[in-house]
């Protein structure tokens, strides 16, 4: 292998973000531009590169992809533990890489387009670079330490790009918000990594994850609550993976990091980083799988499928198209744990595993797309809202087309990518259990369902009137979108479980043919009810929802979680804790401070009288104090 | 009368000659030349102070009633310093105020004649000589204290330096007879090998110690400090506060130390409760004062608290630390009355409130009652902090943590009150300051003087180790 | 050495004679009448000395020069007290003991 | 003169010099000069120690010994391991800063300068002595100038906290006092006589008892301006007042003497009390770890944020200390610099928000990132690396914290750092909340104002700050490399 190429993977962009920030000011909005692209193009040209040369040059060495491992020291805790900076090549590493330089490339391209005139172009692109480079490093990451370090990084470019708009009240809440609970997250993450750091004595993935390796077999035993110390560990670091990919109850970041610019949106918030949490827990698939018979799996299994559900049925009531995408995104991402959490570990028992990554891969592109998609309607009709738009068929024939590539996509009709993964998933569940089963295809219907309400929303509908014609976007926008459509449309063929399974052996997939076709017809159903309701203008949709009444307010108000989370950090932690915390230092610790010097003072002014002025007391004082003295030496002292 | 007694006298003859010389010169010189006085006194007391340093061999005289040795020697030489800062600091007042009632001269025979006093009273070998010493060095003072006749506060003060004083001596003396009741003799040397312990002594013990008590001013017996301190003139004031005080620590060290050493068991308790007593009772009536004078009187009833920490010790160390903190003292204090003496020379302020604002106008007074004050509080890295450091060293080494824990305590606490008089000089603006101005040559010496001697004493170790070379030579 | 009377008595007399004092010193209301009662202290010790000398120890004469000296400096001393008392009295034509109380707390 | 002794000798040359300054450009010429010059020996120091370490295994280099008080066998007596010269490293970089924050310093110019660098001369001083009465003097030469800096060039409630800043530290000092004596007397347990020197100490076994009576002493003076809870209310109030170098200076600086000093003196010297002890000074710290981070989201004024960020962040260097081994050691050490960087970094930002909107309550400012975009990106960047962001040294020293921590045997020390992990998620709250609030967010009437852009002055101290912030958390291996081989000894010692 190349080590350089790949270790410029990350660097490149790096080198753009250092150039284009501490010359922020200096550099012109077009040359930001093209160096941001430029510097994708190669790292995307060497991603590929290393990706060929690893599949196909290198091939599967002994049966198996190996995993190459190439790091150095950057700073040593004790005799055993250490952090390592360094590339880690595997076949899910490799895999995200493509993920991550396709998807940014892209976006780079449509940002040129979509943040045009705007004064911060030059900064939003090196932030573009820093959240990219931080991308790079996490999934190349070698130990547990690595990457928490990008795990940070990419939170706090999240963080920056949310607060794009760093004036409007609601971004800064949103990135606030965002980083805050991701941090939340991400301090299970921490302890985790503690905890299995102190058992194990290694955050080393490839000692971490050897099953025969004595970290596994050896502190399984040790336990804590009936729990052994490294199903603890597991749970926390998912709980930092959670965190990431917006598992419920940790997803109610999701919708109001929407308040970024949409390329933001379709890069971080879609396609690559809230994935991070599913590539974590991919990482760390064999200690999942091994550690008290993926105890700690089960849990991942049953979060995913009920943010699955909650998000698809939440999705079905936005009406900021934004927001439904968010949905959306988070009910996917419910998916592919869910299958990881279903997935075995030998040949095709990895079916799981395998299809989760497939989808993780499918569901970025035409997430990305859907994203970006949206990113130019509103472009065009200068609101989020469905209600403003309608019709816009005519107008943006590209966006339009590109659009109904994704849905189908997402919807998973074949030969869109989003079936064969989607299929795989439903399969892997159904092998392992079938409630589940019946949750995953249930959801595969509403993901129709809400998709399609939206398609047909903005580009049929209503005939809204639009102030100013709305317009086709540039062709930096519109290619991107051609680019993505095409690969939403075909990257389903890629034989996936050719190259990535658990035991990295691989194993042949085939399509399961009654599963396809009932996935599908649940999938038609949904599109079908879309298209009675939403085709057209009609009042059908509004009785529907009064019908539900009450169950549909509460899933439009996202079954208030934000309250919840408001009245905890509001009343409790700020009200309570908080408050309490700066009152008692002001009034009790500082207070008995204070306190202890005025009484001195106070004392002194009592005692002034003894100074009476008077000879003669003085005199008094003279003598008795002698007579006390005498007295208390001679009953005393003396012996 | 050889040649050797005249050497053994040298210092006390030496002053009495001075004063002698002033009398002289008081009768003959002519009313232009009254002024000269004042330089004449200088100079001649510099020139004593200057041949105290040539070394003294030790002996007895009148049959032991006198004695003297290099340590004695050391005490007197560190008196005549101390005496000599007094003089040149109180030399711009005493030509301002006293010359032209003709009255200088006097002022500066009684002092000397008081200094003549504690010269005796710290070499004096038995009880006589003490109590003569005692009554020569407070007599004088009283007559100092009510010096200034047109103002009553002075007057107030004399009667009360004089009527406490008689009932002091008084006391004393009854504790002498008792003393000589249960040994039979007057004579230090002998009563060391008689002494024993039983409740005539103890009495005898208390009582004796009430009078020096009454000099160190430590609490109980000290309510006449502050008051005479804030009506005597400054320069009276100050030689109270450091010369008086200083020499009966010393004769109080000698004499517990070599003569009741064997009943050390008995007044070491005596020593922590008063010192605890004195320090806290000094520092809390010092927290509100608003009168320089006064506020550096309670402070001084202070310092006498910490000295009492190495004289519980009884031992070399305390003695040698002893030594060394009352010559700082004798330094810091004097840098302080020096500063008050100036400004209420000049302007008749003696308040804090005064002070507001006067390093914008006057830096370098400022600067100087600082490190004064900052010595006083034992801040480093002035000699005040070596002194205090060491006092509680000398505790420790007994293992009286508890009572070095109270003396931090108190170092805290007299912190706070010398700050007071920093920020008023420092941190305050004022709207009416006291103006700049320029300070007599005399005084400016004096003051140079002080702060030499409060950043050399501390840094410059030799003073220690040579002090403590001397110490052993007490018993 | 007088007949028929011990030391004890004796020195009970100049005890008496101190305290005597020292109750006057701190009751009068006149300067001058504590200036006298000071007086009585000194003496009380002074007599002391001379019983101690002559019933303890007659063979040396420590005690007797001892109270001669006193009973000399007692004299300075009310000499110097009785100038200050008529310097005061000169400028507040009292000699009450609260007309100098005027420096305090 | 030895490369230690200029340390002590340069800043007093300074000292002198300045005080035949006539005006306020002549001071800070001066004060450039001899900070500056300052700086280069630190660095000049750093590179000999590396070439001496490499050759030499004693556990103090570069040591000096000449007798002083000969009968307490008090020497001046200095020497420096790797700590102590990162620490110096931190003063003279803190210091230098300082003066270019100072640079407009209109009243009494030469007073200030001259404060500021006796204050900096006792840390040096405090730094490179091995003599416990030398480093007391030290101490106290380090606290006492702080009444001046805050007396009078402060601002608010001044004189009240100037009093009680100073009144608490030497307060504290006096605790110290007896604990220095303690140990003192006890050090001639091993039969040789008593000294002050900490080597020496350290080779006898001072009495079991007597460690148990005197660590708790030791420690409390020395933690005190270490702010630790309860003792740190001096900290907030004394920040509140005092003028921006100063701020920065005694944040920055003054308060690692804590640390240095609890580890030089209390644990290395007395490693039975420390035992002994520990658990009960772990809650505390532990306690004020989270208690700190609590109390600073409540506060609206930046300058109390930040103390109170301090008292948690230096809280985590007691209680790293406390977990007694070399990671959470080396931990404390290198968050006593990046906080020493970081806070310093805060200060002088705040210091120059306020100069340019005369106001310092968050509620009142906004969306400053359009006005002063310089100095607030620079504070959102200290933010990050406070909340400790990697690439920034926050992290690298709380990960250092942390996972020594949690290598303590005793479940319950496991407790209480996973306790202070969680001060993250706190820190992130405050910090986001003020960089909400006052950077972000629209433009509100203080900020309105047309501001003067960051000056060239400002910009060099800024960056004097955030380098060695950035170098640190980037590259930290060589710097906790150092610091460990100096630690090496210790643990040894207290183990």
């Amino acid at each position: 292998m190349n080590y350089t190429a790949i270790i410029l993977i990350p660097l490149i962009p790096l080198a753009v973000f250092l150039v284009l920030g501490l010359f922020n000011r200096k550099i012109g909005p077009g040359v930001s531009g093209l160096v941001g692209v430029g510097g994708m193009l190669v790292s995307t040209l060497l991603s590929f590169y290393t990706a060929f040369e690893y599949f196909m040059v290198l091939g599967k060495v002994s049966g198996a992809y190996p995993t190459l491992v190439e790091s150095t020291v950057w700073m040593n805790f004790t005799e055993t533990l250490r952090i390592d900076m360094g590339v880690l090549i595997d076949p899910i590493s490799v895999m995200m890489l493509i993920v991550v330089s396709t998807i940014s490339l892209m976006v780079h391209i449509y940002s040129r387009g979509y943040m045009k005139g705007d004064e911060g172009y030059t900064k939003f692109f090196s932030f573009l670079s820093l959240f990219t480079f931080s991308m790079y490093g996490l999934v190349l990451a070698t130990n547990l330490f690595q990457i928490y370090i990008f795990w940070e990084l990419v939170g706090v470019s999240s963080y920056l790009l949310i607060g794009y708009y760093y004036t409007k009240e609601s971004a800064v809440a949103a990135a606030k918000k965002a980083f805050i609970v991701t941090r939340f997250a991400d301090l299970g993450f921490l302890i985790g990594i503690l905890l299995i750091g102190y058992y194990t004595g290694t955050y080393d993935f490839e000692t971490l994850n050897n099953p025969e390796g004595a970290t596994l077999t050896h502190w399984a035993p040790a336990s804590f609550m009936g729990l052994s110390v490294l199903t603890w560990g597991l749970i926390l670091i998912f709980i930092g993976g959670a965190g990431k990919s917006a598992m419920f109850p940790l997803h109610i970041w999701l919708p109001d990091a929407m308040e970024g610019p949409t390329p933001v949106s379709a890069l971080i918030h879609a396609a690559t980083m809230v994935v991070a949490g599913v590539f974590l827990v991919a990482r760390l698939f064999p200690m999942y799988f091994f550690v008290e018979e993926g105890f700690a799996l089960q849990i991942v299994a049953f979060v995913g499928a009920f943010s699955a559900l909650f998000a698809a049925v939440i999705a079905l009531t936005q009406t900021d198209i934004k927001r439904v995408l968010a949905y959306s995104t988070m009910s996917q991402l419910g998916y592919m744990m869910l299958a990881l959490g279903v997935s075995g570990y030998e040949g095709s028992q990895g079916l799981g595993y395998m299809s989760s990554m497939f989808h993780l891969f499918t569901h970025a592109m035409f997430k990305a797309l859907l994203f970006l998609c949206a990113g130019s309607v509103i472009h065009a009709v200068h609101s989020n809202y469905l209600k403003d738009m309608g019709q816009l068929r005519k107008y943006m024939p590209i966006t339009h087309l590109s659009f109904l590539v994704a849905a189908l996509a997402i919807a998973g009709i074949p030969p869109f990518a989003g079936f064969w993964s989607k299929d795989e998933i439903l399969v892997a569940v159904y092998q392992q259990n079938t409630f589940l089963y019946v949750v995953g295809i249930f959801v595969a219907g509403l993901t129709a369902l809400y998709i399609f309400r939206i398609y047909f929303g903005i580009f049929w509908g209503k005939d809204n009137t639009y102030e100013h014609r709305p317009a086709e976007s540039p062709a930096s926008m519109t290619v991107p979108l051609i680019v993505l459509a095409v690969l939403s449309a075909t990257v389903g063929f890629i034989p996936f479980s050719e190259f990535i399974s658990p035991d990295r052996a691989g194993f042949d997939a085939h399509i399961d043919i009654p599963m396809a076709i009932t996935a599908v017809a649940v999938a038609l159903i949904g599109i079908g009810i879309a298209w009675m309701l939403y085709k057209k203008e009609s009042g059908l949709a509004t009785r529907l929802t009064d019908r539900l009444g009450v169950l549909y307010t509460w899933a439009h108000r996202k079954f208030y979680m934000d309250e919840v989370y408001l009245f905890v950090t509001k009343n409790i932690l700020f009200k309570g804790i908080a408050a309490g915390a700066a009152w008692a230092d002001r009034k009790i610790v500082d207070g008995t401070m204070n306190l202890i010097g005025n009484s001195t003072v106070l004392f002194s002014k009592k005692i002034k009288g003894m100074q009476s002025g008077r000879v003669q007391d003085y005199a008094m004082a003279f003598v008795s104090g002698t007579v006390i003295l005498a007295l208390l030496f001679i009953y005393l002292w003396t012996s | 009368m050889n040649m050797e007694t005249v050497l053994l006298l040298r210092q006390e003859i030496s002053i009495l000659i001075i004063a002698l010389l002033l009398l002289i010169f008081e009768i003959f010189a002519g009313d232009r030349q009254k002024e000269g006085v004042v330089s004449l006194t200088i100079i001649l007391f510099a020139l004593h102070t200057g041949i105290g340093f040539l070394d003294m061999k030790e002996g007895l005289l009148f049959g032991g009633m006198f004695r003297t040795n290099a340590l004695i020697h050391l005490f007197k030489n560190i008196l005549n310093i101390g005496v000599l800062i007094v003089l040149l600091q109180s030399a711009e007042w005493v030509k301002r105020e006293l010359v032209p009632q003709h009255r200088g001269s006097e002022f500066f025979i009684l002092l000397l004649s008081s200094l003549l006093g504690l010269q005796f009273l710290i070499s004096s070998g038995d009880f006589l000589m003490f109590y003569l010493g005692l009554e020569l060095s407070t007599l004088p003072l009283a007559a100092l204290s009510a010096f200034e006749m047109y103002r009553r506060r002075s007057s107030e003060a004399g009667i009360k330096l004089i009527l406490s004083s008689a009932l002091a001596s008084g006391i004393t003396l009854f504790g002498i007879s008792l003393m000589y009741a249960s040994t039979g003799t007057i004579y230090f040397a002998e009563m060391g090998t008689l002494i024993s312990e039983n409740n005539l002594t103890v009495m005898a013990l208390i009582l004796f110690f009430a009078g020096l008590g009454f000099k160190i001013s430590l609490v109980p017996f000290h309510f006449w400090t502050a008051d005479v301190y804030e009506g005597a003139p400054i320069g009276v004031a100050s030689y109270l506060s450091v010369i008086s005080k200083g020499a009966a620590v010393f004769i109080l060290m000698i004499f517990f130390f070599t003569v009741l050493k064997p009943l050390i068991h008995l007044w070491e308790n005596l020593f922590y409760l008063l010192a605890v007593l004195t320090m806290f009772l000094g520092n809390l009536f010092a927290l509100r004062q608003q009168n320089m004078k006064r506020f550096l009187a309670f402070s001084s009833i202070a310092q006498a608290g910490f000295i009492l920490l190495g004289l519980i010790t009884g031992t070399t160390l305390g003695v040698a630390t002893v030594i060394y903190f009352v010559l700082i003292y004798i330094f810091s204090n004097l840098a302080a009355f020096g500063v008050v003496q100036a400004i209420s020379t000049e302007t008749g302020k003696e308040n804090m409130r005064d002070y507001e604002g006067l390093y914008r106008t006057n830096p370098k007074l400022s600067l100087v009652m600082m490190l004064g004050l900052f010595s006083l509080a034992g801040i480093p890295p002035v000699a005040g902090f070596f002194g205090k450091f060491f006092l509680f060293t000398a505790a420790a080494s007994k293992g009286y943590y508890f009572l070095v824990f109270l003396a931090v305590v108190n170092v805290t606490i007299s912190l706070y009150y010398y700050l007071l008089v920093v920020r008023a000089m420092f941190l305050r603006k004022s709207d009416h300051p006291i103006p700049h101005f320029t300070n007599a040559l005399y005084m400016r010496i004096g003051l140079v003087i002080t702060v030499v001697g409060i950043l050399a004493l501390g840094l410059y170790s030799p003073i220690y180790d040579y002090i403590y070379a001397l110490s052993n030579t007490l018993n | 050495m007088i007949e028929g009377i011990s030391i004890y008595e004796l020195l009970t007399v100049s005890t008496i004679l101190f305290f005597i004092g020292v109750y006057g010193f701190i009751t009068r209301k006149n300067l001058i009448s504590v200036l006298i009662s000071v007086e009585l202290i000194l003496n009380g010790a002074a007599v002391n000395f001379v019983v101690i000398n002559k019933y303890l120890y007659p063979e040396v004469l420590q005690g007797m020069i001892f109270s001669i000296f006193i009973i000399a400096v007692a004299a300075a001393e009310t000499a110097l007290a009785i100038s200050i008392i008529i310097n005061l009295y000169r400028k507040i034509s009292s000699v009450e003991v609260k007309e100098v109380e005027t420096m305090k707390n | 003169m030895d490369i230690l002794s200029l340390f002590i000798v340069v800043p007093l040359l300074t000292v002198l010099v300045l005080l035949t300054a006539r005006s306020l450009k002549q001071a800070r010429m001066i004060a450039l000069i001899g900070t500056l010059v300052q700086v280069a020996m630190s660095v000049n120091l750093l590179f000999a120690y590396l070439r001496e370490r490499a050759v030499s295994d004693e556990l103090m280099l570069f040591t000096r010994d000449l007798v002083w008080f000969r009968d307490f066998n008090i020497h001046y007596s200095v020497g420096v391991d790797g700590i102590s010269v990162a620490l110096l490293m931190l003063t003279a970089l803190v210091v230098l800063a300082g003066v270019f924050i100072s640079w407009k310093m209109e009243e009494l110019p030469k007073e200030f300068f001259i404060s500021l660098i006796v204050l900096s001369t006792g840390v040096y001083g405090f730094f490179i002595s091995l003599d416990l009465f030398l480093m007391f003097v030290f101490f106290e030469i380090a606290v006492i100038p702080m009444f001046l800096l805050i007396g009078i060039w402060g601002s608010g409630p001044r004189e009240y906290a100037a009093m009680k800043l100073t009144l608490m530290l030497m307060g504290a000092s006096a605790v110290l006092l007896v604990g220095i004596l303690g140990i003192y007397f006890n050090s001639g347990a091993g039969g040789g006589p008593l000294t002050f020197n900490i080597l020496e100490i350290a080779e006898v076994q001072i009495p079991v008892e007597a460690q148990k009576l005197f660590f708790p002493l030791t420690f409390i003076g020395f933690a005190v301006i270490g702010a630790l809870f309860p003792f740190h209310t001096w900290s907030p109030d004394g920040h509140a007042s005092a003028p921006t170098a100063v701020s920065m200076l005694h944040a920055g600086v003054l308060m690692k003497l804590g640390g240095y000093g609890v580890f030089r003196v209390a644990m290395y010297l007395m490693p039975e009390g420390t035992l002994h002890w520990s658990w009960f000074f772990i809650v505390l710290a532990t306690f004020g770890v989270i208690y700190g981070a609590f109390a600073a989201i409540r506060q609206t004024d930046l300058k109390y944020i930040n103390a109170y960020s301090s008292v948690s962040h230096l809280g985590l260097v007691l209680f790293a200390l406390l977990m007694l081994n070399k990671t959470a050691w080396n931990g404390a050490i290198i968050q006593s610099l990046s906080h020493g960087f970081m806070t310093a970094l805060f200060f002088a930002l705040i210091g120059m928000i306020y100069e340019r909107t005369h106001t310092r309550d968050v509620t009142k400012l906004g969306g400053l990132l359009k006005v002063i975009p310089f100095i607030s990106a620079t504070y959102v960047i200290a933010g990050l690396a406070s909340l400790g962001l990697p690439g920034f040294s926050g992290f690298v020293a709380e990960m250092n914290i942390f996972v020594g921590a949690f290598q303590h045997p005793e479940i319950p020390y496991r407790i209480a750092s996973i306790f202070a992990v969680s001060a993250i998620v706190v820190t992130a709250v405050y910090i986001l909340r003020v960089v909400g609030m006052m950077l972000m967010g629209p433009l509100k009437e203080n900020s309105i104002t047309p501001m003067e852009k960051a000056t060239w002055y400002e910009k060099t101290g800024i960056l004097l700050m955030l380098l060695p912030i950035i170098g640190i958390g980037v590259a930290p291996l060589w710097l906790s490399e150092m610091i460990l081989e100096s630690i090496q000894p210790f643990i040894q010692g207290v183990l």
